[in-house]
């Protein structure tokens, strides 16, 4: 259970913005993804889940490993705790929802819609999301948005567990996740700016 | 996917899920339309065909708008392509749950619209076996459509737009068996036809809409 | 005191508590006595023969279809200017009761139509009209049922009544301008001009006042219903914040 | 002691017939919501342990 | 106030806004009616004013749908009704934008598709005058109808199941008054009974229409 | 110019969720709200902008003098940053849009249509319209929310030379957001839970 990351380049709307990106993720490994607002860190995170395709270089892992958590955290307002969560495992085959109402200290709300959920309950819901998917690795965008500081203790802790499991984890994040063991990966440096050495790749030379 | 078919069940009935809601529509375009053209019930009669199937497809339509509008929205939708599921089943289980709250009840409430708009006696068996196996291709298509135009706001019109002509056939074909019953005629080709679409769509459509959404979500 | 002491729910449910039996009892005589004196004991009419039966249950079942919403109407106004939750919770309890006797005038209408008209749906004014108040039910029913916070819901609720209510006449007028139509004026008004002899009349008015009877013990039941799972709600979402 | 309807029976008995069981259905409604409610609510008073109201 | 009318056209242009979308679906209803009901031109003559119009009725209401809806998800909403602008005008202001972006272009259009329908030859003038004095009507109404299910999620197809039986007064009027011309009789009473429909409703609704919103907002 | 909060109970859903809060806020003070996840901060922030009544307890302030900023930043996508920005400033009396765009680094951006944003630009946009108000007391939810640390440190800065201009905030945030000068109330105290406390308040006695 690997995930190699070489030379990786990834666009949005059309421009390439990340060139050149490599790592490489062991099991039992966390990778923090840092860089200022517009680097491009959602952008390789969607491109990592699949979500969008690689503009070039390329991704390597076991299929069907990797569990994505972005921006918004996939909630219906009018389904309960519980049933959200529930739905989610058995799409994942069938995981327990109760370890995972546990570990995000959910359970005096699981029978709460969601959308009476102050915005840090429903984003620890969403966390709690990526504990039934069962995946090895988690590519999580800016996880800890709006959590107070003893949920992001939570969320540390849910991490360090699944990294004793043998999981991985690629977390973007602005703030200290208190992951001291966790390595960083600075992307500034890859990021390409709109001046001449933009143009000269395969993607768009086409046009230019 | 049964998960799947039980959660958007599920919603549907919830709070603003909108069950029912495309019977009501199909209910008010059957009360406007003589309210527009006015009592007679000759005229009515001859025209009723023609607009009950025309308005089960504008009900079926509405209800779809955000058939997956909403999942992208919350980013379910994101998850759900992520998810160990191939799209085309998640494609096929949402038109089905659409299909089972929409198109069924339609079908069932559809004679006694034909009441509101004298439909002629014999008429009635035809109307409900037509919808029956007419409606799966309005939701499955709409689908499609629906797939095209996740991601843009107000879609809901777009969609129509896009959606409407492919359901041409079947409206003709359908509203065709219940006039042809109600003139005393033999309405089994139109019938075939209809089925034939029905089939034909749900055998291929999925593919083309889970290829749609996944180009729009990139 | 004033009657407003009456809208605070625990005297609400206490007093409705001791009135609701009796009235119950009174309701099922009235009703019993009426509609079987209609079916079993009264001559058939010589134009209409047996189908004047249907009346006894047509005529008051429509008013009251007709009166459910002004009563709707008159508790959304008490509720927008005084904010008192009974007479919210009155008004959302009406309408499922309106919106069966509007059906209950309508298959009767309809199965009278057959005989007499030759049809069961004709887009007689009278008709339409009672058609379009049945469309109002229905979403006045929807819009509750979609809006969960309740006092939203309410507030909502009652300013489509009001608004419903205007648009409801507007069209009883528009539609008269089609054919005056199939269906009799108010040809047994209930001030009871000649035109209609007292054996169908007698009848008739116990019917009607079991009709009334029925609205109101329904409406009393259903609100405290709605009461009870408004107390409810409120100590389940303060569970679970404990 | 079954009145004669003559040809008009089928109308006037489906009318009675339907408009009956319509009432009755709300009746029934009525009556079944409002037991199951009154019984989640004393559950819930149970638990949180209130009396009054 | 004027900054929101011309947000609110400039988005409508935008990429995903919908403008010209009312009209195709007009245009798809006055296509589909002929398809459904068959071709017989006395049939289509007869039934023309009252299709005309239960059309333009249906694409007001689908391009209202989320009239505020958007602004709702988005926040929009709730900055507004803070601003220092009184939330009446917001609505007024919006349901104008609406009806320049759709009723106006519908009344313009709808000469066209009469002749899809052949209405008679006298009747277009009035078809165009009725539209034009009754399709700000929609848009009032609509807004209020929109503003009542801002925040119900699919509130598309409830807000219709709502506005519609609205609709009624304003429909049976403009299509009498469409109809009579048609036949070379006198339509002034009923143009004049919507008129004033018309102006009531944009006096009194935008009330009615900020008191939703600011319920709906708590 | 002066805020002022006497015994305020604010209610969520229809149970009251925070009772008895009471503040003053003068000109060129800030104060910034803290409590654990589902205190009530956005409920009490509501409150204060009037997008909710009061339950009890009252709120005075100059009318038309509170801007406030909660967890959507009402931008149209398909407007550029430019676009939505002069909205809002005509809505609120035609004020300069340059400043603030230059305040919030946005100038490079201005051209972009906002569904184009990074989510930390798209939050640079939303702060941005608080400066185009011109309103004196801004009531911010969670203002930093997935911004980087330099662009919190704008924050910071704009912050500042409102407070100088007298005016006054009222911020909740989990984050340190370097205002050492703000005064901090913490929510806790003044929650509501479910027990018998809870139960007499002439909210909704008539329900519970
Ligand atoms: C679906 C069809 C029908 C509907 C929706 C309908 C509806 C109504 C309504 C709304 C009223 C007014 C009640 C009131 O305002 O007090 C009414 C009254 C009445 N209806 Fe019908 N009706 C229908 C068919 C018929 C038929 C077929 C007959 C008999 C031939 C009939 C006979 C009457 C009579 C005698 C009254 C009492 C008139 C009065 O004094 O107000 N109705 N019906
Ligand atoms: N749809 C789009 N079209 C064009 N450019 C876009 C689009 N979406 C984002 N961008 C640009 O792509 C760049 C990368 O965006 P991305 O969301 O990946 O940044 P990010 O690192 O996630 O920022 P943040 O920390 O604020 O979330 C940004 O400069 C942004 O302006
Ligand atoms: N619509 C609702 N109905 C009932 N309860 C609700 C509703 N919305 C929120 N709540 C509850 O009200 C409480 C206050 O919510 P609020 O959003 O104000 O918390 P918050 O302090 O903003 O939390 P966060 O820091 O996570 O944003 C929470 O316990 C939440 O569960
Ligand atoms: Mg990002
Ligand atoms: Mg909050």
């Amino acid at each position: 259970m690997e995930l190699v990351v070489s030379d990786l380049d990834v666009a949005r709307g059309g421009a390439v913005v990340l060139r050149g990106i490599g790592f490489r993720l062991a099991a039992g490994q966390a990778l923090i993804l840092r860089g200022p607002n517009g680097v491009g860190k959602t952008t390789l995170l969607r491109t990592l889940a699949g979500l969008q395709p690689a503009v070039a270089g390329r991704v390597s892992m076991p299929p069907e490993s990797l569990a994505y958590a972005g921006h918004a955290d996939g909630l219906k307002a009018m389904l309960t705790v519980a049933e959200n969560l529930t739905f989610w495992a058995a799409i994942h085959g069938g995981h327990e929802i109760g370890p995972a109402l546990e570990a995000m200290q959910l359970d005096p709300l699981r029978g709460r819609f969601a959308a009476h959920l102050s915005a840090g309950q429903k984003r620890r819901l969403g966390l709690a999301r990526l504990l039934v998917t069962g995946r090895p690795i988690w590519a999580l965008d800016e996880p800890t948005v709006s959590l107070d500081a003893a949920s992001v203790g939570l969320f540390a802790a849910a991490v360090r567990g699944h990294l004793a499991q043998g999981g991985a984890a690629v977390i973007a994040s602005h703030i200290d996740l208190g992951l001291a063991e966790a390595d960083v990966l600075d992307l500034s440096p890859y990021q390409v700016r709109g001046d001449a050495s933009a143009r000269r790749d395969g993607f768009d030379e086409a046009f230019a | 996917m049964i998960a799947l078919l039980i959660r958007d069940l599920r919603l549907a009935i919830r709070a603003g899920g909108g069950f029912g809601l495309g019977l009501a529509f199909f209910l008010l375009v059957a009360v406007l339309v003589p309210l527009g053209v006015g009592p007679e019930a000759a005229t009515l009669a001859r025209i009723a065909p023609g607009i009950l199937w025309v308005g089960a497809l504008l009900a079926c339509l509405l209800s779809l708008d955000r058939l997956f509008a909403l999942d992208y929205e919350d980013g379910s939708l994101d998850l759900l392509v992520t998810a160990p599921i191939p799209l085309e089943g998640v494609v096929a289980t949402k038109a089905m749950a659409h299909w089972l709250v929409t198109g069924l009840p339609l079908t069932l409430i559809a004679p006694l619209l034909g009441l509101l708009l004298n439909l002629p006696g014999q008429g009635y068996g035809a109307l409900v076996v037509s919808l029956l196996l007419g409606t799966p291709a309005l939701s499955i298509i709409g689908a499609f459509g629906a797939a095209l135009v996740v991601g843009v706001k107000r879609g809901g019109l777009l969609m129509s737009l896009l959606v409407l002509p492919m359901y041409v056939p079947t409206l003709i074909y359908g509203a065709e068996v219940v006039r042809r019953a109600g003139l005393g005629m033999d309405g089994s080709t139109p019938l075939a036809l209809m089925a034939a679409i029905t089939a034909g769509a749900w055998a291929l459509l999925p593919f083309a809409a889970a290829a749609a959404l996944r180009a729009n979500l990139r | 005191m004033s009657i407003w002491e009456y809208a605070n729910p625990k005297r609400f449910m206490q007093t409705t508590a001791g009135v609701l039996p009796w009235l119950a009892v009174l309701t099922v005589i009235c009703l019993v006595v009426g509609l079987i004196w209609g079916f079993f004991f009264t001559p058939d009419d010589f134009r209409q023969g047996s189908t004047v039966k249907i009346i006894y249950l047509h005529v008051p079942a429509a008013m009251m279809a007709i009166n459910a919403w002004i009563m709707m109407l008159l508790a959304s106004l008490i509720w927008l200017v005084r904010r008192h939750h009974v007479s919210a919770l009155a008004a959302k309890a009406a309408a499922p009761v309106g919106l069966a006797f509007t059906v209950v005038a309508l298959v009767t209408g309809a199965l009278w139509g057959q005989p007499m008209w030759g049809t069961w749906w004709a887009w007689d004014p009278r008709l339409t009209s009672f058609l379009i108040l049945t469309l109002f039910y229905f979403g006045y029913i929807a819009l509750w049922a979609a809006i969960e916070d309740p006092d939203t819901a309410a507030d909502l609720t009652a300013v489509l009544c009001m608004v419903g209510s205007v648009f409801a006449l507007l069209s009883r007028y528009a539609v008269n301008f089609w054919n005056q139509g199939l269906h009799q004026g108010a040809t047994l008004s209930l001030d009871k001009e000649e035109n209609i002899s007292d054996v169908f009349w007698i009848p008739l008015v116990i019917s009607i006042a079991g009709f009334i009877l029925l609205f109101l013990t329904l409406v009393l039941l259903r609100t405290r219903t709605e009461i009870r799972s408004r107390r409810l709600s409120a100590l389940l979402s303060r569970e679970a914040r404990a | 002691m079954m009145p004669d309807l003559g040809k008009y029976a089928g109308p006037v008995l489906w009318s009675y017939g339907l408009g009956i069981a319509i009432l009755a259905a709300l009746v029934a409604l009525t009556l079944w919501q409002g037991a199951r409610v009154r019984r989640a609510l004393a559950e819930a008073e149970a638990r949180v342990g209130k009396t009054d109201g």
